[in-house]
């Protein structure tokens, strides 16, 4: 960085002071909350038996506050169609990966994707589910492409597509689904409550790993009809 | 009991240790460290006061962290993609000038 | 299969099918533009079935996972969201129309599930009881947003997308801290539950400055507003269009909802201070329109300014002043959807859009530069459009209150408005110096502004449908709204 | 008991508070992303301390991991293909 001048200075010292009051504040209110609070963790027990899962924070993202997950499926499927239509990076120079590294990815892999598995299955009840597992995954999949791993020119296609989606079009179906059998949007009645929690989390899992993969990766893959990279200069 | 509050009170640190960088530094990448390390300062103020509770702490806030996190890494790969777009197009890895007022 | 149709809760539907939409589009981008503009379609009528059964039924009030507050989430719809959604489904349909025209495929394909989503957000913003969800929609929005303004390219753009999205995420941390803090203080983030448990506490005041701070920054309030200029400016002439009509009105909605029922009844200090703001904004937006050379620069210049209007209603504070405010808010969505709309028509008619060359456009494109003007007249509130009857009531309540020198900004916002559309229209009835190439308009772009601009006057027509929409579920008669009543007789 | 847990929250706490200032105002903006990875992985320690296991495995996967990844990547992007100073001059 370069040499401050005064004016700068005077800025940054000033902001400094700005903000120390401003955290000082935030402090002040901070202390001033009462010192014992349940929250709703009491609600969250009670209900905890009839949300089909038995870790609360699960219950808590998949059942009670499953409508914020849904969007935040959403988010994530945005994020990656906002980073496929800003066009490819012009060039990527492709090294290739080392001998540690591959063989690093050869072992680490499978124990990833195990893990994953076992972070989604072990999520009811313990800590873990769908995002954790999912971004094992990921990391999986991050691995793979630093090993010089690209995806096959049969799967960048509808295949990935659909791959990307699953997990918010499978939370989308269950939610119309338990409306059109009579119950309301998003509520899992308690018989299937655990399968149905467990359907949308494989289904998320999966579409986190991949699109946060895809995110790693940076842009879209390309595939066989693509029309190039697609900088246009903007009207001036 | 009361490291509870003095997480918070980390958490408000972190928050304002990441704004006061976010305004002062002009490269990009590291407005967008600042971000992150202010989010981070939110989800432990979240966390740390949801363990006021007499036994286990209160989920509701652990859940919204997860969401939270979820959603800072979307926006900063969203972030990181548009920074090295704008490099290509402008040369240029801080935002441009003011408008002119 | 009635009884299908009877389980089927229309609250929700406005959120599903837009997220729905954004999934096919994506899988099947060979379909694009007929698949987007179905899904519109299906969005608008799905937001029409629900003011069926808000007319029929009154406010409703769903709770998603038949959980309930404060362990749920639920849905909220009274005659204030309603209304938002509404026009966003009327701004939407005429945005949608407008881009399968202006998009070449290449962009179609990014656009359409990217608006959706976009489309996705702002109902489920406008539905949403729960501050925590508000967060995440309002996070879904910003980030859709910014990726639209970066789909035009270009230097400019992505400079102006790239400042939007730190503005966007900055506002929402400050939005998320205050929730986090209210949420510790009353163990919900339940808009009608946080309006019964609210104390007045400091966790409680900083709250709300946090809160309001982002969600001004996000609404571009003066002196907050540096970066929407560029940033809709710069924008694709769809995407600049959906960005002052709609998603600056998001935060605001948000902001309103919080001030009316949640935050403590203030003392006067505060909102003088949001309605000063609010001048400073009609005055400086207004100067700032007029000095400019680019016509999307202008419109959005006259965003800032329009957005002043809506914090007049602030220190007024009747349930009179709140609905001129909303009214305005609804005729500025259409009007400047209709504006940026010809814009882009008028920038791809010529290739540019400096205001001095516009080159007789009056003669060459009649319907966009009706479509304009029409706009104009909304904007600068005369009558009989729909911006003539938010600044009547907001005249009407300033007057009757004896606080007239909000009066005087109106009329100098006018005044000001007035200068700024008629240097535009000025220009395109007059002949540049240089003849330019010009490029086929396509006939939907044109009719899809002028239809717009259209409907902004019309609302000024039907105007007791509007204000009688807007006492369902009564939002405005709130404590805020209670603590100068006295002023107005009705 | 309770003063080896006062020390250890002090220590982290003010670890955390340090690192991130050293993350966001280092000259080198590779060692910045390498303080921010062990950043994010002290946070997940923290959220072991605070009784959120759930946090912790999303933050040591997503926060310092991926997040991690994802900026590493795109510094090297950054610094990779043109080699040109960061103060070029404003271009409009």
């Amino acid at each position: 960085m370069t040499k401050l001048n005064n004016k700068q200075r005077l800025f940054r010292l000033l902001l400094l002071v700005l903000l120390s009051v401003l955290a000082a504040g935030l402090g002040y209110a901070v202390l001033k909350l009462p010192l014992q609070a349940p929250g709703l963790s009491t609600r969250v027990t009670e209900n905890l038996v009839v949300s089909g899962v038995s870790n609360p924070v699960t219950a808590v993202l998949l059942n009670f506050r499953g409508y914020d997950t849904l969007l935040e499926m959403a988010v994530l499927l945005l994020a990656l169609l906002a980073v496929w239509s800003l066009g490819s990076q012009s060039e990527r120079r492709e090294s290739a990966p080392g001998a540690v590294l591959d063989m690093l990815s050869r072992l680490l892999i499978p124990l990833f994707i195990m893990v994953s598995g076992y972070l989604l299955w072990v999520g009811a009840h313990a800590p873990g589910g769908a995002f954790q597992a999912g971004s094992v995954l990921a990391a999986a999949g991050v691995l793979l492409l630093l090993a010089g791993w690209r995806p096959g020119v049969w799967f960048v296609g509808l295949p990935l597509r659909i791959t990307l989606v699953l997990g918010l079009a499978m939370f989308v179906a269950v939610a119309v689904a338990v409306q059109l059998a009579g119950w309301r949007l998003l509520e899992f009645p308690l018989p299937v409550a655990g399968t149905l929690i467990l359907l949308i989390e494989a289904a998320a899992t999966l579409s986190i790993g991949i699109t946060l993969a895809a995110l790693f990766f940076g842009h879209r893959p390309q595939t066989g009809q693509d029309s190039g990279s697609q900088t246009e200069q903007g009207e001036k | 009991m009361s490291s509870v509050f003095f997480y918070a009170l980390t958490g408000v640190g972190l928050f304002t240790l990441g704004l006061y960088a976010l305004i002062v530094y002009t490269h990009l990448l590291r407005k967008i460290l600042a971000i992150n390390v202010m989010g981070s300062g939110i989800f432990l103020l979240l966390v740390s006061l949801a363990a006021r509770t007499r036994g286990a702490p209160d989920p509701v806030p652990h859940a919204m962290v997860i969401t939270g996190i979820v959603v800072a890494i979307s926006a900063t790969a969203l972030a990181l993609v548009l920074m090295l777009r704008l490099r290509e197009a402008s040369d240029r890895v801080e935002l441009p000038e003011e408008p002119m007022e | 299969m009635i009884m299908l149709w009877h389980n089927i809760s229309w609250q929700a539907m406005p959120v599903l099918l837009p997220l729905v939409g954004a999934m096919l589009c994506f899988l099947l981008p060979q379909r694009i533009k007929f698949l987007g503009l179905m899904i519109a379609l299906a969005i608008a009528a799905s937001v029409f079935a629900l003011l069926l059964q808000v007319l029929d039924e009154g406010v409703l009030r769903y709770s998603v996972g038949g959980w309930g507050a404060p362990l749920g989430i639920d849905l909220y719809t009274d005659g204030l969201s309603l209304l938002m959604l509404l026009m966003t489904a009327l701004v939407g349909l005429g945005i949608s129309i407008y881009a399968i025209a202006y998009f070449k495929s290449d962009k179609a394909v990014h656009f359409w599930p990217l608006w959706m989503l976009l489309w996705a957000a702002l109902n489920a913003l406008f539905l949403s009881a729960d501050l925590f969800n508000l967060y995440v929609t309002l996070e879904l929005l910003g980030l859709s947003a910014v990726a639209l303004v970066a789909l035009a390219g270009g230097a400019n753009a992505l400079g102006a997308a790239m400042r939007y999205l730190f503005v966007s995420l900055l506002g929402s941390l400050f939005y998320l801290l205050g929730l986090a803090l209210l949420y510790h203080s009353f163990a919900t983030v339940d808009i009608a539950l946080l309006a019964q448990r609210i104390e007045e506490t400091p966790a409680v005041w900083a709250a709300m400055g946090l809160m309001s701070a982002g969600l001004l920054l996000k609404t571009a309030l003066f002196p907050l507003h540096f970066w929407l200029p560029p940033a809709h400016a710069n924008a694709p002439a769809p995407v600049s269009a959906l960005l002052s009509a709609l998603v600056v009105k998001a935060s605001f909605y948000i902001l309103l909802r919080l001030w009316l029922d949640v935050f403590p009844p203030t003392n006067s200090m505060l909102v003088q201070f949001l309605g000063l703001l609010g001048a400073c904004a009609v005055l400086w937006g207004g100067l700032q329109a007029l000095r400019q050379t680019r016509l999307k620069m202008l419109i959005a210049y006259s965003t800032v300014a329009q957005l002043g209007y809506l914090f007049i209603a602030f220190p007024l504070a009747t349930g009179m002043a709140w609905k001129g405010s909303l009214y305005l808010l609804i005729s500025h969505a259409l009007a400047k959807s209709a504006m940026f709309l010809a814009a882009g028509n008028l920038l791809r008619f010529g290739g540019h859009d400096r205001i001095t060359q516009l080159d007789r456009v009056a003669q060459r494109l009649p319907l966009t530069l009706a479509a304009f003007a029409l706009a104009g007249v909304s904007i600068m509130g005369l009558p009989p459009s729909g911006g003539f009857i938010g600044k009547w009531l907001l005249l009407d309540v300033a007057l009757r209150s004896g606080q007239w020198w909000w009066a005087v900004i109106l009329m100098l916002g006018s005044l000001l408005a007035a200068a700024y559309i008629f240097k535009v229209i000025g220009h395109a009835f007059t002949q540049a110096e240089v003849a330019h190439e010009a490029i086929e308009v396509s006939k939907m772009m044109e009719w899809s502004a002028f239809l717009l601009a259209l409907a902004a006057i019309v609302l000024g027509l039907v105007s007791p449908w509007p204000l009688a929409l807007m006492d369902i579920g009564s939002p405005f008669n709130t404590a805020l709204s209670a603590t100068c009543t006295s002023g107005v007789a009705q | 008991m309770t003063l080896l847990q006062w020390t250890f929250d002090l220590v982290l706490g003010f670890t955390l508070l340090w690192l991130a200032w050293r993350t966001l105002a280092s000259e080198d903006l590779f060692k910045g992303i390498v303080l921010f990875i062990a950043f994010g992985l002290l946070m997940a320690l923290a959220w072991v301390r605070l009784d959120a296991p759930d946090i912790a495995l999303a933050e040591a996967a997503i926060g310092a991991g991926l997040t991690g990844a994802l900026l590493l990547a795109a510094l090297a992007k950054l610094t990779a293909p043109k080699a040109k100073p960061e103060d070029s001059p404003p271009h409009d």
